[in-house]
């Protein structure tokens, strides 16, 4: 059998449940020993729009969201006119004929089944309308009754039981429908309800704050922000069950120097926000820089500028991420690429602001952030954890002879800790000395620059933030970051498998730049383009301004993520006709 | 060099759910001060001399704190100052003690990060008024409403001195602040201060504060008496200390007539009284020294107490039990 | 295409000292309503339906906003309505008039630039509890302070509605929101809110408020009332109106209970009573509505004329004139 | 005789008087008909700390603060020996004998005049001892009594009637003391009184403030910061003299938001700031780029990061000023150069803020907003002056009809004003159509996007934001932006009188980067190198990200601003060994 490979979509109105139905056909699919990756898009309203789920499974990782649909599910007229084109030749449209009309004039196997119907008078809850379709999906899927009996079971439907015979009950006519009216796609997907323990299904924000919490986080402030949010909802509940502290706070600007004030006194901090709250933090980022406090920001990028697109996705925030301070302020800026990526990313943006005593931003995105993907659980006895360089404990340095901002080999100073070292000092934006003091002298200011700027140059050697992939003769080489890396692989290896000479570089570390694996890749290879989810090609610029170097571009700005097809297509196109 | 181990001890081994967020490792055996010296308040003099002019009420509050805290007898590794921008903001490098010198009218919310992580500490936070009531006055309210055990001293000078001389939110409105400043009609030369003068001590018995008092820069023990109340008292407590910038709005005179003390038989309990009193002195002409409401509540910390005995009870959750939610 | 003229001529040719910054030309003449007609309601409605859920709260305020603007009977291009970012911020693109919508927290800054640079205007700023009182918050003094006729809605839901279900800053302490509540648990899991409750209201009297009322949008015609009070009103009026969100913290029932009028009797001119009775119906579990204080300061706007006076008298400076000091 | 180049130091303690002696002496040369430039290096505390001030005086403009001194005043030790070394080895340094010990090892002329002494003896007014200082200068000078009398009499010490008398001796009594100890510098300064009205003496923010009024602003709201405060202390006075409005905010946040406000009816409207109020303003700078409303922001850059070196100068805020922004949200970053500049840079600002609806920063720093400088009046017939585009009045055109973000040849819509014309709309930070509704569509936001930024790109073609200077067949070409103009040019001007081949391109305009220029500069001249104050070359950076160039830099971070000596023995290093 070929490899499994099918994107299912349902769409309806925003709160009518398409979203559940998604949800827990992913989660049950993923129990079931198949990778899925999901993908969803939301209107801006609470309630009302048309809003799409969509779940991709593979029997290996999944690293794009999918390009045409195999199947598409549909409740109603609107959602029909607006998804249907995106229907593979060979895919099927399922739709609700009470509800819309098919348009008969496409070659596409299009398939009426009367859900609202079906709900009102055969199961007369319409809360199970939602199980009634998740039950036509499985029987299209050629899943056997019991095993989707036992995936209604286990997912929330199951969790209330006064419900779960009415669910039941649903799924079972959906499957009588299915039977009575001969639907069969052909389709077989191998089932086996595996043991959980080893694979995790988590979104990206998910994944983050588990990362988080093992690299040591045990104080998080921060503010509500879509696509943000939830990072805080889910440490809310979890942080406590770790005896740290978590602070709503009354906006950006508090969240990020309360938790300046934490990482002051030893804490592991992080604060998550999105574009508009990370602009409000620029000015305590760089206080950060200057008092060599270190510190997590996460950024879940949003389409912008301004408020922008809330529910959308873009890679638009690099610029700020990297500039956006005044003065000198150098910080690490670091990226995640999948949801598995985001838990040992968020491990490594903890060991790198205390390591190099730094504020450090890791960039993700709405898309990220909420695609749900199937990872393996982390073992975390190999999870590396860094503390951050203290002063000896009994040491009898009084505070008169200790020097907190030290000229060090690698510029990086040995920092006490209120309540814990004999070595109180004033932590100061104002410019300093070894000492501490203000000290606005041009000889304090160059060796404090130098100190600020070397210290963070030198997180470059840090393993494992830049790989290279493809062919070694390369004709086109794509250069990405972050979250990009899935689609642009998985068409490296459809173009690859075609006969292509392609390579790609991936960045999960943005500032400071692997400067020398860069040029390596963009010298070895005639044509390099940057492939990024922004107008400007942010790190194409930033890129070139580096390396003195000139770059081809890819950007799409659509508020959606890459379609594998989408580079693919690029691919072709530039080798063909570039 | 830093410290290297795995994920797996990464747990938190504060003992008895201290709440002091990923310290792991005991603190240094504290230094006692030497045998049978309770320490001085020359123990919180720091080598830096301060910068401030010759008068400035400023003075009088650092010696105030630091007698505050050498009556305490505070470790001085103990103790963390956290400041804003301004003349005021200035303190902590005076005081020989953690100090923690941030952006312009963030005190609050990074003195309330240096708690939350460490409540052990004895957490101050002070600023002048335009640090805390212009571009910090949103954090106020919140701070109040948080309730932890810190104490804010906003060293009110009713005027901006570090930027020499314009306006702050507690100027008095229209011609008065023309009469008795220097540089205040570089900023309103015309009619003087348009805008309305905030009445920042009763705002934030407004907020719900738990200790709310007053007190005047010239007035030295007074000082350091209503300083020490504020240090003892558990939760957030506020200390108004007015304290006159000659440089720039010199308030000495008209100030030195206008405070006295809040009666003897004040009710420190009453809130509702206390505001009226705080709204009427205004129009009286006087300010009243002494603490306008004190009442005890259960602090941040208290509370988080109880959100662990719910959250984990005796023993914190690993981060694996913590993963099995997504499997 | 842009115009171009020189900078001699670049004087403001407002007439008598209107304080219309930097508008030189004259405006299109106004539009009348329909002859004998007065404008409806209907007027104001825009081209977009609004987006928020079935029974949000936001409706009655909308309805309310647009019954006042009708009885009014204002030309919809001489009003801007000012908002920040939450559910409550989309109103504006309901009405039928001109809008800004900035970002989040800063409707009240906006909106003072709106009414100083053109004060022929009718300026309303809305917005929610958290968008007005969490990162806005600081703006509220200050807005209030300056006193410039614009009339300030907050439409208080006590929680964050469009980021889906946090807590506010005027969200109830502890397990109370538990029970109320779909989502707040979602932030505040084991002992529900942890901070204290502001009581807006009390704290906008407290600043120095020229007009403070409260209303509650189920109760429709007495929210119009009150808000074309707060439009009548010369200087900076602050509504409280009170607006459900069904979807993620439903209160109408509660508050349906505890909503009653203020005393017949009440005195809008005492400031202090005002206070009090904002700060003790908490305890008493209930929501005054009604004007709670009102009182007439001049402007932010007519001060303005007495500096313009002495500035410049009869006729402005050139910037020749002005240029003249450097020589 | 040769040219006119004296530079002048006099330094004491802070707040001691030394300040009003360089004041006045510069105002009065300035006023004789020569051309002044200041310089002063303050300590960050109110009073107390060693403070300087610098008056360099030539007969044609001056263009740097001068490089080794002339003469050097002190009034006490620590002076004498922060500043002894800058005495050029023909110059002459006058110091207080009784204050301080000279040192007689040093080759230097060094003239003992007792001014604490002769104060209190002789003059008996402590306050006089300015004068006394500034008469023993204008003595040194050549200046003749009278006309020294003359300046007195028309400077702050004649102000005041009650004083002057007293002050007329202290200046007596300094040109006695010259005459009786045969003190002769034999220097000739040719004075002579000028009717004052074609020349200004100005500071750069001063001429900023007249250029912003002249251009129509009406509107400033800012919150104080060093050292930008003098910018909204002078409109302070000024604006309600011309009708205009004033308010100092609570913060930069309000600010932004407050001037946003206001140029939404129409207003021209101005907020100034330094490095960390930029920092606060950059969400709502996203947004003005978004709603396309028109603003200037001035930053009159200081030392960072953080809070930094307040009373220093540095160009180091331009990485935020150009890309301080969550999403893309282009915007116009122009510079000033000089004090004469500031005025016509302030109106450039107004006119491209209201021609192309966008934000404008208006680069300044604290070099250059604080020094004095001689310039010609500016004729205001002269000065060109752009209104924003607007709907006809009296048009037909509903509100439904009439679209707010119309798509136009050249991107600009008109932009109807509230109280004036009929169509009213809501402008907002969501994404939007062309009709100003919110719109998350991919098609909207690829449109939006796009126009956007193709009407700021378009700004590149505005005349005079880029000049070259030097050889024609150059072997070096220096880059420089902003106030750093002065000082290259000096350079560039001596070592061509040298013999090298120099050539120097100087921009006003940053963002959008006219790239023409920029390229043909950078390719017909073998090295070219960016000189700027600030320690990772942001212009460099930026130049190399837009074109692909690989690049020299020469920079400094002394706090300081350059010296033409720095530059020129940089152009003599590189072209003899580089
Ligand atoms: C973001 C920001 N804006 C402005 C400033 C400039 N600034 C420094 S202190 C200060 C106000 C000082 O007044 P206050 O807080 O009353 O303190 P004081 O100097 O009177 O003690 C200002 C506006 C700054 N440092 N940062
Ligand atoms: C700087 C910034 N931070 C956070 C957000 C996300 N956000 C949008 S609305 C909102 C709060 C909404 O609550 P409220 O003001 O009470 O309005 P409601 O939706 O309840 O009407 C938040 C946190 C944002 N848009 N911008
Ligand atoms: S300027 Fe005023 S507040 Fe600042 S140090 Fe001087 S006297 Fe004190
Ligand atoms: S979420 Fe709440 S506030 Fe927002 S529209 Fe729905 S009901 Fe209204
Ligand atoms: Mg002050
Ligand atoms: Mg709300």
């Amino acid at each position: 059998m070929d490899q499994l490979d099918l994107t299912i979509r349902i769409a309806g109105e925003n709160g009518e449940g398409v979203l559940t139905v998604g949800d827990v056909l992913a989660e049950a699919l993923a129990r079931s020993g198949l990778h899925i990756y999901t993908f969803k898009n939301l209107p801006a309203e609470i309630k009302g729009g048309a809003s799409m789920t969509q779940v991709r499974v593979q029997d290996t990782p999944v690293r794009s969201p999918g390009d045409a649909l195999d199947i598409l599910m549909v409740w109603n007229q609107e959602n029909y006119d607006i998804h249907v084109g995106e229907v593979k030749p060979t895919g099927v449209v399922i739709y609700d004929p009470d509800e819309c009309d098919a348009d008969e004039s496409l070659a596409l196997t299009q398939i009426g089944v009367p859900l609202q119907t079906i709900t009102k008078t055969v199961i007369k809850t319409m809360k199970s309308k939602n199980v009634l379709a998740f039950g036509i999906l499985t029987a299209c899927l050629g899943i056997p009754f019991d095993s989707a009996k036992q995936m209604v079971s286990e997912s929330r439907w199951g969790r209330r039981k006064e419900f779960l015979e009415s669910n039941i009950n649903a799924l079972k006519q959906a499957y009588v429908y299915v039977d009575e009216n001969g639907i069969d796609l052909g389709l077989r997907v191998a089932v086996e309800r595996k043991n959980g323990h080893a694979q995790l299904i988590m979104t990206g924000n998910d994944a983050l704050c588990m990362g988080a919490l093992a690299a040591g986080c045990r104080y998080y402030a921060g503010y509500p922000i879509t696509p943000a949010s939830d990072v805080m909802e889910t440490l809310a509940k979890a942080m406590p069950r770790v005896g740290g502290v978590l602070m709503q706070t009354e906006d950006e600007i508090a969240a990020i120097t309360a938790s300046i004030g934490a990482s002051f006194t030893g804490a592991k901090v992080m604060t998550a926000t999105a574009g508009p709250g990370l602009s409000l933090m620029v000015e305590a980022l760089g206080l950060a820089t200057m008092e060599e406090i270190p510190l997590v920001v996460v950024d879940v990028q949003r389409g912008g500028p301004s408020t922008g697109m809330p529910t959308k996705t873009e890679q638009s925030d690099l610029n700020l991420a990297i500039h956006g301070a005044h003065g000198e302020a150098p910080r690490i800026v670091i990226a995640a690429t999948n949801t598995e990526d985001c838990f040992y990313t968020a491990v490594k943006a903890f060991n790198l602001a205390e390591k190099y005593q730094t504020p450090v931003i890791l960039l993700s995105d709405q898309h990220l952030s909420q695609r749900a993907q199937v990872m393996s659980r982390p073992d975390l006895s190999e999870v590396e954890i860094v503390e951050r360089k203290q002063p000896e404990l009994n040491g009898s340095v009084t505070p008169e002879e200790f020097d907190r901002y030290e000229m060090t080999d690698d510029y990086i100073s040995p920092m006490p800790l209120p309540g814990r070292h004999g070595q109180h000092y004033v932590a100061t934006g104002l410019e300093h000395d070894e000492h501490a003091h203000i000290d606005y002298s041009p000889e304090a200011h160059i060796r404090m620059t130098e100190k600020r700027h070397q210290k963070i140059e030198s997180a470059v050697n840090e393993p494992g933030f830049v790989q290279r992939y493809g062919a070694e003769d390369a004709q086109l080489g794509l250069i990405g970051w972050g979250s990009s890396e899935g689609p642009i692989l998985e068409a490296l290896d459809r173009t690859l498998a075609k006969g292509y000479k392609v390579a790609a570089l991936i960045f999960k570390m943005l500032h400071p730049l692997p400067e020398k694996e860069a040029r390596a890749f963009i010298e070895s290879i005639p044509v390099v383009s940057v492939v990024e989810l922004n107008a400007s090609g942010q790190f194409a610029n930033y890129l070139q301004g580096r390396l003195a170097v000139s770059l081809q571009r890819f950007n799409i700005i659509t508020g959606l993520p890459f379609k594998a097809g989408e580079i693919e297509e690029y691919i072709e196109g530039v080798l063909q006709y570039g | 060099m830093a410290e290297v181990r795995t994920a797996d001890t990464a747990k938190t081994t504060a003992p008895e759910r201290s709440g002091q967020a990923g310290q792991s490792e005991p603190a240094e055996p504290a230094k006692p001060p030497k045998p049978s010296a309770k320490r001085t308040l020359k123990d919180y003099r720091s080598e830096v001399k301060p910068t401030w002019c010759p008068g400035c009420g400023d003075f009088g509050v650092l010696a105030a704190l630091q007698r505050a805290l050498a009556e305490r007898n505070l470790d001085p590794r103990d103790v963390v100052i956290v400041s804003g921008i301004g003349c005021s903001g200035r303190l902590p490098e005076f005081v020989n003690a953690y100090g923690l010198h941030v952006v312009h009218g963030r005190a609050l919310p990074a003195a309330q990060g240096v708690k939350a992580a460490n409540p052990d500490l004895t957490v101050i936070a002070v600023g002048g008024d335009g640090d805390g009531f212009a571009i910090g006055g949103g954090h106020v309210p919140h701070a109040v409403r948080r309730n932890q055990d810190i104490t804010y001293i906003v060293m009110d000078n009713q005027v901006y001195g570090l930027t020499k001389g314009q306006p702050s939110p507690s100027t008095p409105t229209g011609m008065q602040a023309l009469r008795r400043s220097v540089s205040m009609p570089k900023m309103a030369p015309y009619e003087g201060v348009l805008e309305g003068q905030l009445n920042i001590l009763a705002m934030v018995i407004v907020y719900g504060c738990s200790f709310v008092a007053r007190t005047f820069s010239s007035q030295a023990s007074e000082m350091a008496k209503i300083i020490g109340r504020g240090l003892d008292h558990p939760g957030f407590g506020f200390v108004h200390a007015m304290s006159p910038c000659p440089t720039f709005y010199n308030t000495y005179d008209p100030w030195k007539e206008s405070f006295m003390p809040l009666p003897e038989d004040w009710d420190t309990g009453d809130r509702i009284k206390a505001i009226d009193m705080a709204m009427e002195e205004v129009g009286d002409g006087v300010f009243h020294s002494g603490v306008f409401f004190q009442d005890v509540y259960r602090t941040y910390t208290d509370k988080l107490q109880d959100v662990y005995a719910k959250a984990y009870g005796d023993e914190q959750a690993t981060i694996d039990a913590l993963m099995d939610q997504y499997a």
